[in-house]
């Protein structure tokens, strides 16, 4: 058995939340409790260390150094380096009445950011790359067995996208193509379920052989 | 109450208890139940076992602590079978968490085998960057790399001076829960020709197919399952052989509910309930 | 590329386009979406809240642009009823948008006073803590209704499998391929894929926002007719074709 | 301007970013690593706010004496000493912040995850239930992949072959299905948003 404190307290913890699949206890509730506050305060100190310190009050601060020292050539610079910092703090603006509508700016300066960024990205991984690796195949198709399955592959995703048609009413074959579409779909969803499966549980093993043989000792 | 009808609305926590004891008790007891070693894996082991003595191979640690359970039993049978046939070995981290799990690794099985650090392994630490770094190693491993894990300067390391770049690595092993090895892959065999063989969780197996068909890469090792091969090919059997019979009884368990909810869905429907 | 995103750039506006000047577009019903408004009416009719959530995605992802969307329909209709909507975040950027969705959507309805900020607010980021939460509330607040909207990841199930021990309806949408598979299993309505995105023409009714849907239904239809051709050419042994596809 | 100023603002950056994928210069690389900064500056305001407004919400309830106070004042005070713990002892590998990483946080992180070990199973006893054709299929698929690939039936080859062939064939087509659908329905969002069409984020008005 474990003689280290850090090991008996983790292990403590490990139990407190297994303990929720028996029922919700105060104990699960103080594990969670405790897990919200810990994990905000370290998400605060590694945003401060990686973000706010380098990229707004250092830059601020040492262009700021700057302007003292040069004057007003490096103006520009410390303007600069201001707009971001001043863009993070209209977030403050939503608590002052009347001026909540300023930090709007920020939010949409973010997200018209993420929306630019995510369109070509999608376009590659998510359209074109599919498109040749479904078509790809059939230039070197080798057997009759390889041929049946490429047709499989070919249908499957012509039917799947015929259900993700949305202006047109599923019916007659239209709606046979989509149906089709459907059973494709359900194979994916229980094949990768039954695929996810064995990384879950391989977390289990992972936390049991903590507690046996890490804590416990029981493992030989 | 009717029996089926109790199946049906069986108490979930019944459910979590048989769970728990389905990977607790294969873990406590050593079942040993078949494994069937995979070609992806054996070729692995082959290519090792087909290596000469001194040869050198890096092997990198890119991956996260999240998925350790899957990522410890790979690396150290791996570290097993190359300390058995005393290779030199070089390590490294593309992902900052696997800093500190590789170099603990290299410790822990270089201690099995007596091995010294400095003249049978050295651990040359973490860099960002995939591509820069994986292309840096080609032309000069002392800049990308210019002091150790511990900080001893690479010039000084004995291992090291016949050590110099991808011409002197005989296989690059990439440890990894992601498509790490893709970038080994694409830049360190694509343009350094170095074997490169990945050693990945197994819900990422699934990327590297066509690379295993394409032969860009020596082999393979997949998750617990592939551990538990490699364990079974270096008669070595670990944590792997043990974590294996928890998954299979396991997804056992699981199999075995589906079953049982189903004879109950028919079972009480049949009689309308 | 720049050709594959200037075609489905230039057939989503010209459809917003035809849309504007006031064209109506068929969308045919998707099951989910039909089922969020009798969810919200059950948490009415039971005296519970309902809980929101938008899972783990940042404000940059458009499923998460999505799932405000939907909060915004949802947020009408409880403010019509009074009823509670509690929405736990695990970004603070998304806090910041839903507040101000949520405080548009109680003003529309007419009932701004009834809007509570306290009820959408930021928990953690840390995934794990985030859905250690969600289930604590999930089992003291006893929501009739859980609505999952947006990018999830692993937790997906763990908030549906405790969703589902209370007894609560629940609907989910996710862009997660994989996590859409672990909501098929365990919730009762699930929004496949595109369908969430699609989520925001239906619910809002704007001739605009259908007419893009139209212009992406074009672009599949472009997509199918490529795929069948490359099929052809393949088998010819042309293999230019797939070349034009790859990129770097 | 209340309305239309973010509009433009959620106009211009789109844009930009969209057109420094495409146009590879210093001058689009500085700008692209510029805007991602400003990005990371607004998440961090962003998370002041959100810090605030969780100490406010945990705060109000300890004030109140309401229900379960207790537990709200865990929070904060674990939230506040790992704060001043890591402001004051830094982040180093045997800092006491990264003690209570590794001893507290990381191991409750760790154990909820795999509570999905236990979900997957109730999960699967329930929602598999043959009722009809799609349920068929789907039951089936996983039962499949379930006992070829992760269980004993691996080692007997009708088996996995059949595993393996749901898994690359008819499941991963439909999977490039879905991808393609997504990518669209992405696509069409960002367009939205950009163009000024969808503002919902903005409080429609």
């Amino acid at each position: 058995m474990s003689s280290s404190p850090g090991i008996w307290l983790a292990a403590f913890l490990t139990l407190a939340i297994y303990s929720f699949l028996y029922k919700d206890n105060p104990i699960y509730r103080f594990a969670e409790s405790l897990l919200i506050g810990i994990s905000v305060g370290f998400l605060l100190v590694v945003t401060f260390d990686t973000t706010i310190l380098p990229k707004a009050l250092e830059p601020v601060g040492a262009s700021l150094v700057g302007t003292l020292a040069a004057g007003a050539r490096s103006i520009p610079g410390l303007i600069w380096v201001l707009i971001p910092v001043a863009l993070g703090l209209l977030m403050f603006a939503r608590f002052v009445k009347g001026l909540a509508w300023l930090s709007r700016i920020a939010l949409a300066l973010y997200i018209g950011f993420g929306a630019g960024a995510s369109i070509p990205a999608n376009m590659q991984s998510f359209i074109l790359k599919q498109i040749e690796a479904s078509i790809g195949p059939f230039l070197s198709v080798a057997n009759v067995w390889e041929a049946i399955n490429d047709v499989i592959i070919i249908v499957g995703l012509v039917s799947t996208l015929f259900y993700f048609y949305f202006s047109k009413a599923h019916s007659g074959n239209f709606g046979r193509m989509a149906k089709l579409g459907t059973y494709y779909l359900m194979i994916f969803f229980g094949a990768t379920f039954g695929y996810t499966v064995m990384a879950r549980i391989s977390l289990l093993i992972g936390r049991l052989s903590f507690l046996l043989r890490d804590w416990l000792g029981l493992m030989t | 109450m009717n029996f089926w009808l109790g199946i049906r609305h069986l108490d979930r926590r019944i459910i979590f208890l048989l769970m728990a004891l389905g990977v607790a008790v294969p873990l406590l007891l050593k079942i040993g139940l078949p494994v069937r070693v995979t070609r992806d894996v054996s070729s692995v082991y082959d290519y090792i076992e087909n290596l000469k003595e001194a040869d050198v191979v890096l092997i990198s640690y890119d991956h996260d602590t999240g998925t350790l359970p899957e990522m410890v039993p790979m690396s150290t049978a791996i570290l097993r079978h190359l300390f058995l046939k005393n290779l030199k070995l070089v390590g490294m981290a593309l992902r900052a968490e696997g800093n500190a799990i590789g170099r603990q690794a290299f410790k822990r099985v270089g201690d099995e085998f007596g091995k010294a650090d400095g003249t049978d392994y050295v651990f040359l630490g973490y860099r960002p960057e995939l591509t820069a770094t994986i292309l840096g190693l080609g032309t000069s491993i002392e800049r990308v790399f210019p002091k150790d894990d511990r900080g001893v300067p690479v010039a000084e390391i004995p291992l090291m001076q016949n050590i110099h770049n991808y011409g002197d690595i005989a296989l690059v092993i990439s440890v990894s829960d992601d498509d790490t090895p893709v970038y080994w892959i694409n830049y360190g065999n694509a343009r350094y020709q170095v074997k490169v063989a990945p050693a990945v969780t197994a819900v990422m197996a699934t990327t590297f197919f066509p690379f295993l068909n394409s032969s860009q890469i020596v082999g393979m090792i997949a998750g617990l399952k592939g551990a538990a091969e490699y364990e079974r090919l270096i008669k070595r059997q670990g944590m792997a052989s043990r974590g294996m019979d928890a998954q299979s009884i396991a997804h056992l368990v699981v199999i075995g509910f589906i079953l049982a909810g189903n004879l109950a869905y028919f079972a009480t429907r049949k009689r309308g309930m | 590329m720049l050709i594959g995103i200037i075609i489905t750039g230039l057939l989503v506006a010209l459809f917003i386009m035809r849309g504007r000047r006031g064209k109506s577009l068929y969308l045919r019903p998707i099951a989910g979406l039909l089922a969020v408004d009798e969810a919200i009416g059950r948490a009415t009719e039971m005296g519970k809240p309902i809980l929101y959530s938008s899972g783990r995605g940042g404000m940059q992802r458009p499923a998460t642009i999505a799932s405000m969307n939907i909060l915004g329909s949802v947020v009408e209709k409880v403010a019509t009823y009074g009823t509670p909507l509690i929405f736990p975040n695990n970004d603070p950027v998304v806090t910041a948008v839903a507040q101000e969705v949520a405080r548009e959507g109680y003003t529309k309805a007419g009932h701004p006073d009834a809007y509570k900020p306290e009820n959408i607010y930021f928990v953690t980021d840390s995934q794990f803590g985030y859905a250690a939460a969600v289930d604590g509330i999930m089992m003291r607040e006893r929501p009739a209704t859980n609505l999952f909207f947006g990018t999830f990841e692993a937790e997906s199930l763990i908030l549906a499998e405790t969703g589902n021990s209370i007894g609560a309806i629940q609907i989910a949408g996710t862009d997660s391929s994989i996590q859409m598979a672990f909501f098929m299993v365990a919730c009762d309505y699930v929004l496949i894929g595109e369908e969430l995105f699609a989520a925001s023409g239906y619910l809002s009714r704007d001739p605009q926002v259908i007419g893009s849907q139209k212009g992406s239904d074009i672009s599949k239809i472009i997509i199918m007719v490529i795929i069948i051709l490359g099929v052809i050419l393949g088998i010819l042994n042309q293999a230019w074709f797939v070349n034009l596809f790859v990129t770097v | 301007m209340r309305r239309s100023f973010p509009i433009i603002v959620c106009f211009v950056f789109g844009m930009a970013m969209l057109i420094q994928f495409f146009v590879p210069s210093k001058l689009s690389r500085v700008a692209y690593d510029e805007i991602t900064n400003w990005a990371q500056i607004i998440y961090a305001f962003a998370l002041i706010v959100g810090v605030f407004g969780l100490l406010k919400y945990h705060s109000e309830k300890v004030v109140r004496k309401s229900g379960g106070w207790f537990f709200n004042l865990v929070t904060i005070a674990s939230l506040i000493i790992m704060a001043v713990l890591g402001f004051a002892y830094g982040r180093g590998d045997s800092s006491p912040f990264m003690w209570i990483f590794n001893y507290m946080q990381a191991p409750m992180q760790a154990s909820v995850f795999s509570l999905l070990a236990f979900f997957v199973a109730s999960a699967a006893f329930r929602g598999f239930t043959a009722r009809n054709a799609e349920a068929v299929l789907l039951l089936l698929s996983a039962v499949f992949i379930m006992f070829g690939i992760a269980s004993v039936g691996n080692a007997i080859p009708p088996f996995s072959d059949i595993a393996n062939w749901i898994l690359m064939k008819p499941s991963m087509t439909a999977r490039r299905g879905i991808f393609i659908g997504i990518g669209l329905g992405t696509i069409a969002t960002s367009l939205r948003v950009i163009l000024g069409v969808e503002r919902t984020y903005l409080g429609k008005g």
